[in-house]
């Protein structure tokens, strides 16, 4: 009788706990307080929050209860992170909601994407340089694309063993978008740049928005068919979306099924960070290679569009070259804050969108490029 | 490994150069293609509207009314005279019905022929689908028209 | 550094394309352009198109991303074709749509959906008279059911290497059921025929419609037990729809679950036509006994309901036979616009959806009789 | 093998004749049974209309009261006082509610038994389940109760 | 011809078919009726009687059809019911519906919850007794829990080969507490203790419903870390309904995600009644000690409230101890109807729904204790 | 195996004993905690008033102006005539509206940074979020604000 009950005493999270764990679930109540009470990214900080708390509470290896035992409910939810199915089909909602008018619009918008994307390849000799294994390295670097299931998935491909830090340094750093982007902002432009108004956007007609999910799809997966389980997708939803005939789809796609893929992909990931297999040294590495890369892609993206003025007849603004790294729609929304504050006539929003949804194919596109380095 | 020697020795600086040209070619060729497209469309419909020169007929509004056959022009009432007629039944019915509802309303008010009226009432935008396979009356549209 | 390069280039879809892939492209903007522009079947062939483009973007073997490839996205979405789980889903998903009053009214009316599954038998001589394997024979003469869902359950039991060609058969002809049937319709009837009107659906209770699910899986699956996956899920979908105390469930099996297996049923079926498994001779072969397959099958409907009409005394009208091919419900209103188009007080919508209804029930069992003949 | 021969030699004729007759007979049994179910229907319930002969109470009302215990029937007003005591409590609340809310607020006003009355109008179609779990006021049935 | 004729007959139901198969059609069919006609627990009965209906049209083992056999669509369906995922995915969704500022008003009711879990462990005694096998004791006992996903779950991991009588065993009892409980409830309490009024609750504040699944998971999985798959999903639910900020999220879960959840759940685990492996004695002594189960559940509640209030300065009505089997919201109910027939002013819904939920949460960690005392 | 016997040997008697204290011990600990938590925010809450007497700032009301930066304090109207400002605009709008839409018709009415006004209306409740990325015009809030 005794014995049973120590024996179970034992197998108690009491009993088997250590600092590591309690570090951790102070981690996921910091997600839970900045979801809830600082509204920061909710819908990504509150499912990964909950679920570094039930990942880290302490249970007996062998129950199969724990997300890397075989066999366990957790594992058979995680299975749609390490095969890259989630990221797809959030991939499939993001689609249906994104709204490419104002992209279609200012096609030129589309090369700050692409500028902002050059954070991932300093990230990827800084990681080499600090001794990460290449693999390892892409998949730090990718963290410079500021988009989740972007990260989530190349990560699942190339180092599994990393999804759960990758996948955090991610998602903190899209939360904290407007602390790491301002300063950058401010100090790699003039007030006379800021103040730059934009154009605004012509009218798109609806073959337009048709056409465009088609030779999107067709123009960067022929170029990088490794892109093709996220951007088949994106374009997939964004045709469901535009044609206007199937409008059911597209309502379950931006609805039920995105939202299931985000509860499950969020909760997992979160459960992921398992203390023993989370806290690591290669763990501090990733994050401060994380906020390195978050800069250098801010930071290129803004050169770059001061660059394209020295071009252009009529300038653009270079804050929205700090919008083409994703993070949608958290970048588009402080440089729209930015311009305010220097003229607060200046409306950069919907500009800002646009290079933020170019920043979400160039990012896909990455992940493809350096995952067939791979291969 | 470590350092520059770590980045050598695994062809770090030519994936770093090699995914940065990529990327940047590709999105280049794609904001150069999506430029494009609203002249290409304009060339097409000016194409049609030549043809139309010759048989006074839109292809597009043939691709319309591909399932309402041609003899129904002769026989249906003006979309106008359409919505005088159906919007008293519509309004028998909720917010937003299905078509069919619709339909029986219309048979058991001997409306003639109720299937193309309410598909043309459809191609009409009057009764606007919501994507749940309900439907409403569009009253806007129905002013306008 | 070139080498990387020349690489890349080399597994670029620009490098790897040839004739076919162009071909398949071509074949899948035609699908979104016939359900978008001219809004045939738009639920099935926007999904199916898309897909088309997606599965023929030539990539380099070994990545895992082909749908054929074990462990890549696609194929893990696929499972749901080649297991069967997604066509039962859209069968729970379509119970929960369909109401079966019209044909409790009119339970004459389903020997019309009986009669027009001879086309099924005739294609499946047709096929083995041009030399398919009987298994290949049996899969192809299904798609004279005229069913999508039906056509991919039984092709993945029987003959999985023929999914992509036989889907795209059954679904192209669906939407094209008004090119294919009108001529047939005139060809077999007199004008006097067609001018025939049918009396008024009686009204039935709904202790009726509650029964009818029950009697309904009950005497279909004890003729045909292995037509369950299929009619159990049709029945159960159409109880929870009927039974009015379980509206939350009816609701969603109407909506999220069935649009959600949609998407992925089309999408993949649409991937799954890689052009090298596709465009092979045998897909000339099934395209053209399809053609067949449903052509007879509107045939036999006429002229089963003109003999029928020899023996009743209130005749019914014989344009109905062709609405026994379910392809709901398409058929429906061809038969509806051709009793129209003789008199413009003729409504056999209505009728004409019995038919349908009891045409699904009969190509299901069809599925399960030809399954049965190959265990 | 190809032709005729393939089709005898791989049993085609027999699976063409048997799978015709097989679904033929299916569905003629089918559709023979469900033109009998209403016949059937009919007869139960002539049936039950004897057993009402001798006892006066409809079996079909008890099914339906179940969950209404015996002695709410001396205690409850009727539906039409019902009506008129909850419609007023049910405008306060938005067009479609939660029982529970409905319930709380009938609270506040001291009903009687609320729980039961609420049941009596559900069961009265007064409150109509919208099958998300929310309810709405049915004015309709209302006025004809 | 003939043989292909007969080799199909003797394939049909109508051949295979032997009196058990009637037997379970007739239960199957009196499930719809009691869910139908009487909306006992309907959510729960008609899934489950349909699918008994289906999982007994008799059929030729080896054709890949039966819920038990490999790659058919029933098993792959079955497959979320033995891993335990369909349990813990309905437990995110109860989190979601589940509202406990009343349990939180009153944290005293709580014990409540938990005294009604004494029925499982004198049933755990009893089904030993009987001579089960320590495992099928146990998932035999967690009857007594009166939570069908809570049952199902412990049974797929300690005796998979009972989950059928055991679930319908559950669910049967859960939707006749308006049988079982009331004579239970009136033999063990006095007039006098039935009139007793309950204090209205307290106000909640958000915030403490924001803390309370915090707590919840971390107090009850760090005691019980088995518990965690339906815990984990219970309170990670809750917070998704809580926190206010995800409420896209939040409905998705509570009406696509938990809906799709249970009409699997219940349709598959009515399948697994096969008549073979269901109609045994074992099944006999399963339904017996089940009924034994829920009134010592009900008894033990009852008599607790009697104790506690010898120690209470102001009494509870101990009537609020039956509702401690959680059987949401059916015992809250009948507690709330019988306190209704002594004084028509007395209500107890809302204190019922306190001892509920805490009934769930008590079930749910009886499940992680016998779980875990046997790895 | 059957009876007392199976019990004792298969340690029935501990098995029970011990769970039973478990989930009793683990269920009152619970009750205890959660009938402590009020209290507890009350100290915090006392705490951050103690706060407050020396420098004039609630730390919760950075907290939920932290994306509004801290110029807008000085540059905004109050709610109040924000509400006088946006409402004709949000009735323009359907019942509910995506924020766009509203930013779009500000931006018409050439309104000053709506951006952040918006913002304020939400922090204030009186856009309210429909959970589905759509807002309502809350008309009660208002009425109080
Ligand atoms: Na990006
Ligand atoms: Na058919
Ligand atoms: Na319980």
């Amino acid at each position: 009788m005794f014995d049973l009950f120590f024996q179970f005493l034992t197998n108690t999270g009491y009993y088997l706990a250590d600092y590591r764990h309690y570090i951790m679930i102070v981690v996921g109540s910091t997600f839970l307080y900045l979801g809830t009470a600082k509204k920061y990214e909710p819908l990504l900080l509150v499912p990964i929050g909950f679920g570094i708390l039930v990942g880290n509470i302490p249970f007996f290896k062998g129950f199969g209860i724990g997300i890397y035992e075989a066999n366990s409910v957790l594992h058979y939810l995680y299975f749609g992170v390490t095969t890259g199915v989630y990221p797809s089909i959030v991939f499939l909602g993001l689609g249906a909601m994104t709204d490419f008018s104002s992209l279609l619009a200012q096609p030129k918008l589309m090369l700050l994407g692409a500028a902002a994307q050059m954070g991932i390849y300093f990230t990827l000799l800084g990681a080499m340089f600090f001794g990460f294994a290449p693999r390892e390295a892409a998949s730090i670097a990718i963290i410079g694309g500021a988009d989740g299931p972007t990260s989530i998935f190349l990560t699942a491909k190339l180092a599994p063993h990393l999804i759960g830090p990758i996948a955090i340094a991610a998602y903190s750093y899209m939360a904290l978008i407007p602390v790491i982007q301002p300063p950058i902002m401010r100090l790699l432009t003039t007030r006379k740049e800021r103040l730059i108004k934009m154009p605004p956007a012509r009218n798109i007609s609806k073959k337009e928005l048709l056409i465009f999910p088609v030779a999107g799809v067709l123009l960067c997966c022929f170029l990088a068919p490794t892109a093709l389980p996220l951007l088949g997708m994106l374009f997939l939803g964004n045709f469901l979306k535009e044609c206007g005939v199937v409008n059911r789809l597209a309502n379950t796609a931006q609805s039920a099924i995105v939202d299931t893929a985000t509860i499950f992909l969020g909760f997992t990931v979160g459960c992921s960070t398992q203390a023993d297999v989370f806290l690591t040294s290669k763990s501090l590495g990733i994050f401060f290679l994380g906020a390195v890369a978050f800069s250098i892609a801010t930071a290129s993206g803004l050169i770059f569009a001061k660059i394209m003025n020295l071009f252009l007849k009529d300038k653009i603004n270079p804050l929205l070259g700090a919008a083409g790294v994703s993070a949608v729609p958290g970048s588009a929304r402080e440089v729209h804050l930015m311009g305010l504050k220097e003229d607060p006539t200046n409306f950069l929003l919907m500009h800002g969108m646009a290079c933020n949804s170019s920043g979400v194919i160039g990012s896909a596109i990455c992940a493809g490029i350096l995952w067939s380095f791979f291969v | 490994m470590i350092g520059i020697e770590n980045i050598t020795n695994h062809n770090g600086w030519a994936m770093a150069a090699v995914g940065a040209t990529i990327v940047f070619s590709g999105l280049v060729v794609l904001s150069f293609v999506i430029s494009q497209i609203h002249k290409l469309l304009k060339l097409w419909e000016d194409r049609e509207k030549l043809i139309e020169r010759f048989k006074k007929k839109a292809p597009a509004a043939v691709a319309e009314k591909v399932d309402a056959p041609a003899y129904s022009e002769r026989h249906l009432p003006s979309v106008d005279e359409l919505i005088g007629a159906y919007e008293p039944l519509a309004d028998q019915l909720e917010e937003s019905f299905n078509l069919s509802q619709l339909f029986e309303i219309a048979i058991k008010n001997d409306m003639p022929h109720p299937h193309l009226s309410i598909q043309r009432l459809q191609e009409a935008d009057i009764l606007v689908a919501q994507g749940d396979g309900t439907f409403t009356w569009n009253k806007q549209k129905e002013s306008k028209a």
